[in-house]
């Protein structure tokens, strides 16, 4: 079935404790070179259907109103699925 | 006299004056371990001596058995036990747990501890998010189906205990063949009784290795040691200490083993 | 160096230009204010130093409509209610001895707006804030509690806010592995678009392990650790014109604050190491007004002088301009004083923990607070000026009009009080309403995701009468903590309400069985710019002193929340009281049910019943709130309480539970309910005996009451007390472990009635998840990523 | 400074919670016509200097050996952000 996929990022002026454990993790474990990490949300929307423009729009509103907190949250993309579905 | 408020990995455990006491069981404190201290209490209940352990050591000061407690190590960020599994001394009882010679260090994993078990595949399957989504605090009744383990030893068969449970992420996990090998070679040690609490597979509370030296589970035993600060039980409130026999298990079994 | 380019507002560029415009406006300053702080300074602040003294002389950081009023806590103390107190009201919280060498501290605080803005993350930080206070006064924190306060339990705000604040709660807490013991849960909708999220710790320690916010000692060395600073709290765009960059723009601020619980838990441990090894001189929490605070505060509670090189501080976000870096409220940071020879070895320390932090400076002796800028002075004030000689208001205040017109409507008068409920049937349906009304339904869905175990020393928890936690654990010393307030009774009489909140706080902690000692408030209440909140307040205040000076407890410390209201109307007056009780030992804790074993055991009613239910639950079912709270008796409930404790400490009863919201039929209800063992009542004799109706004798809200049951072998020894007392003792039933009801008789039509308590369990638990459990699923969901 | 992103999604096979009370809370807020949702990571790691083959090669090996669990989730792709950094 098709697939909308939806990924929202903490904002970048927002503390992401989750991000930050992760990056003081990394050298532990002998990965050296990263700076830093955010870790964010990545959803799957499988569509009945097609995917039409409304779906699309549909799965926007949602991932502004539900997939995500705005106050703490961006959406940084809502697009239809190009690679085959798993 | 009284005891002090005791710092994380300085548990101020009472030395040995039992014969078993020479039972000595590492508790393991990562940044965001939360029970270790109730780990070590249980522990000394149980007549052991509990022998603090921090995660950054390489030594694990010959204990005879390590407790890995509950908690939010690494605030459970990424995944639930899943930094803390990288942590050196992991890899000390990772090693004195698949021992290929000797005996294998007996491990219990409860709930953080159960969660770093399974991310360092010690034991099968793994933890995911509860069915319901949030933390759940609740007495749990459990059935101990295998009590073969180092750890369970002294229970009765299906023996119905009441012990805590507490977590966010305590629905057990795993494909259909490990689900099926660990029903068919009986480690499925304790089972949730009652409305399943959180969704696990087969209503799994907890499981052990092949040779029975590894076990991990979502309740806390070291919560039911005590009467009066334990779950409810059939002689008053809070009276339940069914959780005690996890650690005279083990402490017999390792007395046991001595001789 | 830092490679940053602002326009660094110095003092010297101060002192040469007078007239550059400042946004103290903005910044919350009014202009006498301002015009006090150039009077202070001799010339125009700096941008850094404008943005302490903005910060610092907020209403939240210097108390400057309360404080007038808050001084009676302190005045009406007696040297009897000062012999436990080891630290008073000032520091970070109070601290009360408890004997054995243990001393306990605890403080209530506010997180009521962050709450609204963003449910989870206000309600975890408003966790984490209170945490961090404990964690200052040298102590190890133990447990917390949680009194809240929602709009409509319909409403489809509330429906956001109450899931989100209650996971926050639980997100923060139960990662310190501190046992949630208690609070409250209020639906009322005058708290719609304000709720009220009040957060209690509490902490233990040696004597000798106390610790204060002072820097003594010059030479000795300022540093600060934990998280990084970031743009949190500074809200929006930086308001400090003067100081924005040159070329580019500042990133954007966070709206809400964001709260790292593992950073906090590690926090605890390192400083918990810290004062073990005697490696810290003097310590602050960082809070509101951030690093303004703590270097002022700091500063002028010891030697008097502080140099602090800002460019120091570890950043979150490069893009803070130095005014911002003080007024940042990020959390889980603490500074702290070392001396030059324990450097070495709280680096070590830091090391252990993977904690981070930053040297910023030293103490002197020059009774000036010096902060520096990669070499330039940018602050150059006297840091009491900044902590402690802020303005002071002596707000104009008086009795509301409508207030005697609100008395006067009683409810008996109402069309609300008409129809009461007379026959057995009606006065058993009406308990079934009551206990399925939100405000007395089962809060067990939000208490379940809490943790009440950890750490083993949880004697008592939800839903008993008050939290209690064992100290030490060799001789079972502990204590015990309540806290409540009933609004709708403070609204009515604010300076009754107030002693209300008092009492039935010291009631539930007697009612344990544990001898109260002290107080923690947290004075939640409107605009003190409106006259009529501002009486409310002084009223409030002025009960709650001579309250705690009757009751011979001190109050030790707490918080004032003002503001509190959404287009003009404000919250009802919801001072929260919250009372610290002592247990010799915690194994004699008295549970507020009958257990299963406990059959046939004697109930007797403790206290007298008056005509009371103006304010009370049943009048709210009804939609009435009008007339005079219930009259309050502090001789008689210290009275009641010395009952309670001496027969706790004797072993003579099996049970107790005070009445409160909701009077005797709730308090029967919930003695059945807590583990669902019946009882079988009779009320003629209360009814002849304080003349009243069978209704009023289930409904009114009398105080100084409670039910408590015993077994028939000791109700000789029992009565021979409460006689010898003089107070009022009565037997109205006895456990009925068998037949799984709650029966009621009395003179009433229908001769008794009779409730299934596992059919009131099923009613009674299923008012709260029926409305929030299956959204906040989804909610949570996406919210929370843990 | 450079970025890898990292996706990482629960296995088809097991169920993931989040992404099941999502989908079945979407149509009580009106969005139709998706038939499921799973909630998988993304993870921003940022690279201090260049992104050599040998960083990409160490993020990949973080990927699968850290921020993903096997027995529960597929790593879906690591790659460099081809956008801008914001
Ligand atoms: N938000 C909460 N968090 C923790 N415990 C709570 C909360 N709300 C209520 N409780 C607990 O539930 C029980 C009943 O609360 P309440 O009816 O307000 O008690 P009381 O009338 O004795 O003051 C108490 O043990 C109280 O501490
Ligand atoms: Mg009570």
């Amino acid at each position: 079935m098709p697939r909308i996929i939806v990924e929202v990022m903490p904002k970048p002026e927002i503390l992401d404790p989750q991000g930050k454990a992760i990056a003081s993790a990394l050298p532990h474990l002998g990965f050296t070179g990263f700076a830093g990490v955010r870790q964010g949300k990545r959803f799957e929307l499988t569509v009945d259907g097609e995917i039409t423009d409304e779906v699309l729009e549909s799965a926007r509103t949602a991932a502004t109103e539900m997939l995500s907190n705005p106050v703490i949250e961006d959406v940084i993309s809502v697009r239809v699925d190009d690679q085959d579905a798993a | 006299m009284s005891t002090e408020t005791p710092l994380i990995g300085n548990f101020h455990a009472a030395p040995a004056t039992t014969p078993l006491g020479g039972a000595r069981i590492g508790v393991v404190t990562f940044p965001g371990t939360l029970d270790d201290r109730d780990a070590a209490r249980a522990i000394r209940l149980g007549g052991g001596t509990a022998v603090p352990l921090w995660h950054g050591d390489e030594s694990l000061q010959g204990v005879d058995a390590v407790v890995l407690p509950g908690g939010f190590s690494y605030g459970d960020y990424l995944r639930a036990g899943a930094i803390a599994r990288f942590a050196p001394l992991m890899s000390r009882i990772i090693d004195a747990a698949t021992a290929s010679s000797g005996t294998r260090l007996p491990v219990l994993g409860i709930c953080n501890g159960f969660q770093m078990l399974t991310e360092s595949h010690l034991l099968p399957g793994s933890m995911v998010k509860n069915e319901h989504l949030k933390f759940l605090c609740k007495d749990q009744v459990l059935q101990v189906e295998n009590t073969s383990t180092a750890w369970t030893s002294q229970f009765t068969p299906d023996e119905l205990i009441a012990i805590p449970l507490k977590n966010q992420d305590g629905q057990y996990l795993a494909d259909a063949n490990t689900l099926e090998a660990l029903e068919a070679e009986g480690r499925v040690v304790f089972r949730y009784v009652g409305e399943n609490p959180n969704g696990s597979r087969n209503g799994i509370a907890g499981i052990s290795n092949e040779t029975g030296n590894v076990v991990g589970l979502m309740p806390h035993p070291e919560h039911a040691v005590e009467a009066g600060y334990g779950p409810d039980d059939a002689t008053g409130m809070r009276n339940g200490t069914d959780g005690l026999t996890i650690f005279t298990s083990v402490i017999a079994s390792l007395a046991g083993s001595a001789q | 160096m830092t490679d940053k380019e602002f326009n660094i507002d110095t003092v010297e560029q101060a002192s040469t230009t007078p007239d550059t415009d400042l946004p103290w406006a903005e910044l919350g300053l009014k202009s006498d204010e301002y015009d006090r702080i150039v009077e202070i300074l001799g010339r125009r602040p700096t941008a850094a130093e404008l943005a302490m003294y903005s910060v610092m002389w907020s209403e939240h950081c210097s108390y400057k409509s309360s404080k007038v009023h808050l001084r009676q806590f302190g005045e009406k103390v007696t040297e009897e209610m000062k012999k436990d107190l080891m630290v008073g009201i000032g520091e970070n919280a109070g601290v009360t001895n408890l004997g054995d060498g243990w001393a306990v501290t605890f403080k209530i605080e506010s997180h009521n707006h962050p709450s609204y803005v963003e449910p989870y993350q206000g309600a975890a930080t408003g966790v984490g804030g209170i945490v961090r206070d404990i964690i200052s006064m040298g102590a190890r924190p133990v447990a917390v509690m949680d009194p809240l306060r929602f709009g409509a339990i319909d409403h489809p705000d509330t429906l956001r806010v109450l899931p989100g604040v209650v996971s926050g709660i639980g997100g923060y807490g139960n990662s310190l592995g501190l046992p949630n013991i208690g609070g409250e849960v209020v639906f009322d909708s005058v708290y719609q678009d304000n709720p009220l999220v009040n957060a209690l710790a509490v902490g233990v320690m040696r004597h000798e392990d106390i610790r204060l916010a002072n820097a003594s000692g010059v030479g000795n060395k300022v540093v600060l650790f934990g998280a990084r600073t970031g743009g949190d709290g500074i809200g929006g765009a930086s308001v400090l014109a003067s100081e924005s960059f040159d070329d580019s723009k500042p990133s954007k601020r966070p709206a809400v604050q964001v709260g790292d619980p593992f950073a906090e838990k590690v926090l605890i441990e390192c400083c918990l190491e810290l004062f073990h090894a005697e490696l810290v001189e003097g310590i602050q929490d960082l809070g509101a007004a951030g690093i303004s605070c703590a270097t002022s505060e700091l500063a002028s509670n010891g030697e008097g002088g502080m140099h602090v090189e800002l460019q120091n501080v570890l950043l979150r976000d490069p893009t803070l301009t130095p005014g911002e870096i003080l007024m940042s409220e990020s959390q889980e940071r603490m500074m702290a004083v070392v001396t030059p020879e324990n450097a070495a070895e709280f680096e070590r320390v830091m090391a252990k923990w993977e904690v981070e932090y930053s040297w910023l400076g030293e103490v002197t002796d020059t009774g000036r607070l010096i902060i520096e800028w990669d070499g330039e002075t940018i602050v150059d004030v006297d840091p009491r000026t900044v902590a402690h000689d802020g303005p002071v208001y002596e707000r104009p205040y008086h009795r509301p009009a409508g207030q005697d017109a609100l008395q006067a409507d009683t409810f008996r008068f109402s069309e609300a009080g008409k129809d009461l409920p007379q026959t057995g049937q009606e006065l058993g349906g009406a308990l079934v309403e009551l206990m399925t009304s939100p405000n007395m339904a089962d809060v067990s869905w939000i208490t379940d995701q809490f943790d009440r175990f950890v750490g083993g020393n949880t004697a008592l928890s939800q839903p008993d009468d008050s939290g209690v936690i064992r100290v030490d654990e060799e001789t079972g010393l502990g204590v015990a903590l309540a806290t409540d307030a009933n609004a709708r009774y403070a609204y009515l009489d604010p300076y009754t309400g107030a002693q209300l909140a008092l009492a039935e706080s010291y009631r539930n902690v007697a009612t344990t069985g544990a001898i109260p000692m002290a107080v923690s408030d947290c004075l939640n209440f409107g605009s003190p710019e409106d006259p009529e909140v501002m009486w409310q307040f002084a009223e409030a205040v002025r009960g709650l002193a001579d309250g705690c000076q009757q009751l011979g407890i001190p109050v030790t410390g707490g918080n004032v929340s003002l503001y509190n209201q959404t287009a003009g109307r404000a919250i009802h007056p919801t001072p929260v009281v919250g009372v610290l009780g002592k247990f010799d030992d915690v194994g004699r804790r008295t549970p507020s049910g009958y257990e299963r074993w406990a059959d046939g055991q004697a109930i007797y009613l403790l206290g007298v019943t008056a005509d009371e239910l103006d304010g009370s639950e049943f009048a709210r079912g009804r939609g009435h709130l009008g007339g005079m709270p219930p009259a309050v008796d502090l001789e008689a409930e210290k009275k009641l309480g010395e009952i309670l404790i001496n027969a706790s400490r004797d072993g003579m009863i099996d049970a107790a539970h005070d009445l409160s919201e909701g009077g005797l039929a709730a308090g029967l209800a919930e003695m059945s309910l807590r583990f669902g063992v019946g009882a079988r009542v009779a009320v003629d004799g209360l009814c002849e005996r304080d003349r009243v109706d069978p209704f009023t004798a289930l409904f009114s809200e009398s105080q100084a009451r409670a039910l408590v049951a015993l077994p028939r072998s000791e109700e000789l020894r029992f009565t021979d007390m409460t006689t010898a007392r003089g107070f009022a003792a009565l037997r109205i039933g006895i456990v009925d472990a068998t037949s799984g009801d709650l029966e009621v008789a009395g003179p009433f039509d229908g001769g008794s009635f009779t409730i299934g308590i596992d059919e009131l369990r099923e009613a009674w638990s299923a008012v709260i998840p029926s409305r929030f459990a299956s959204l906040s699923e989804a909610t949570e969901a996406v919210r929370q990523e843990k």
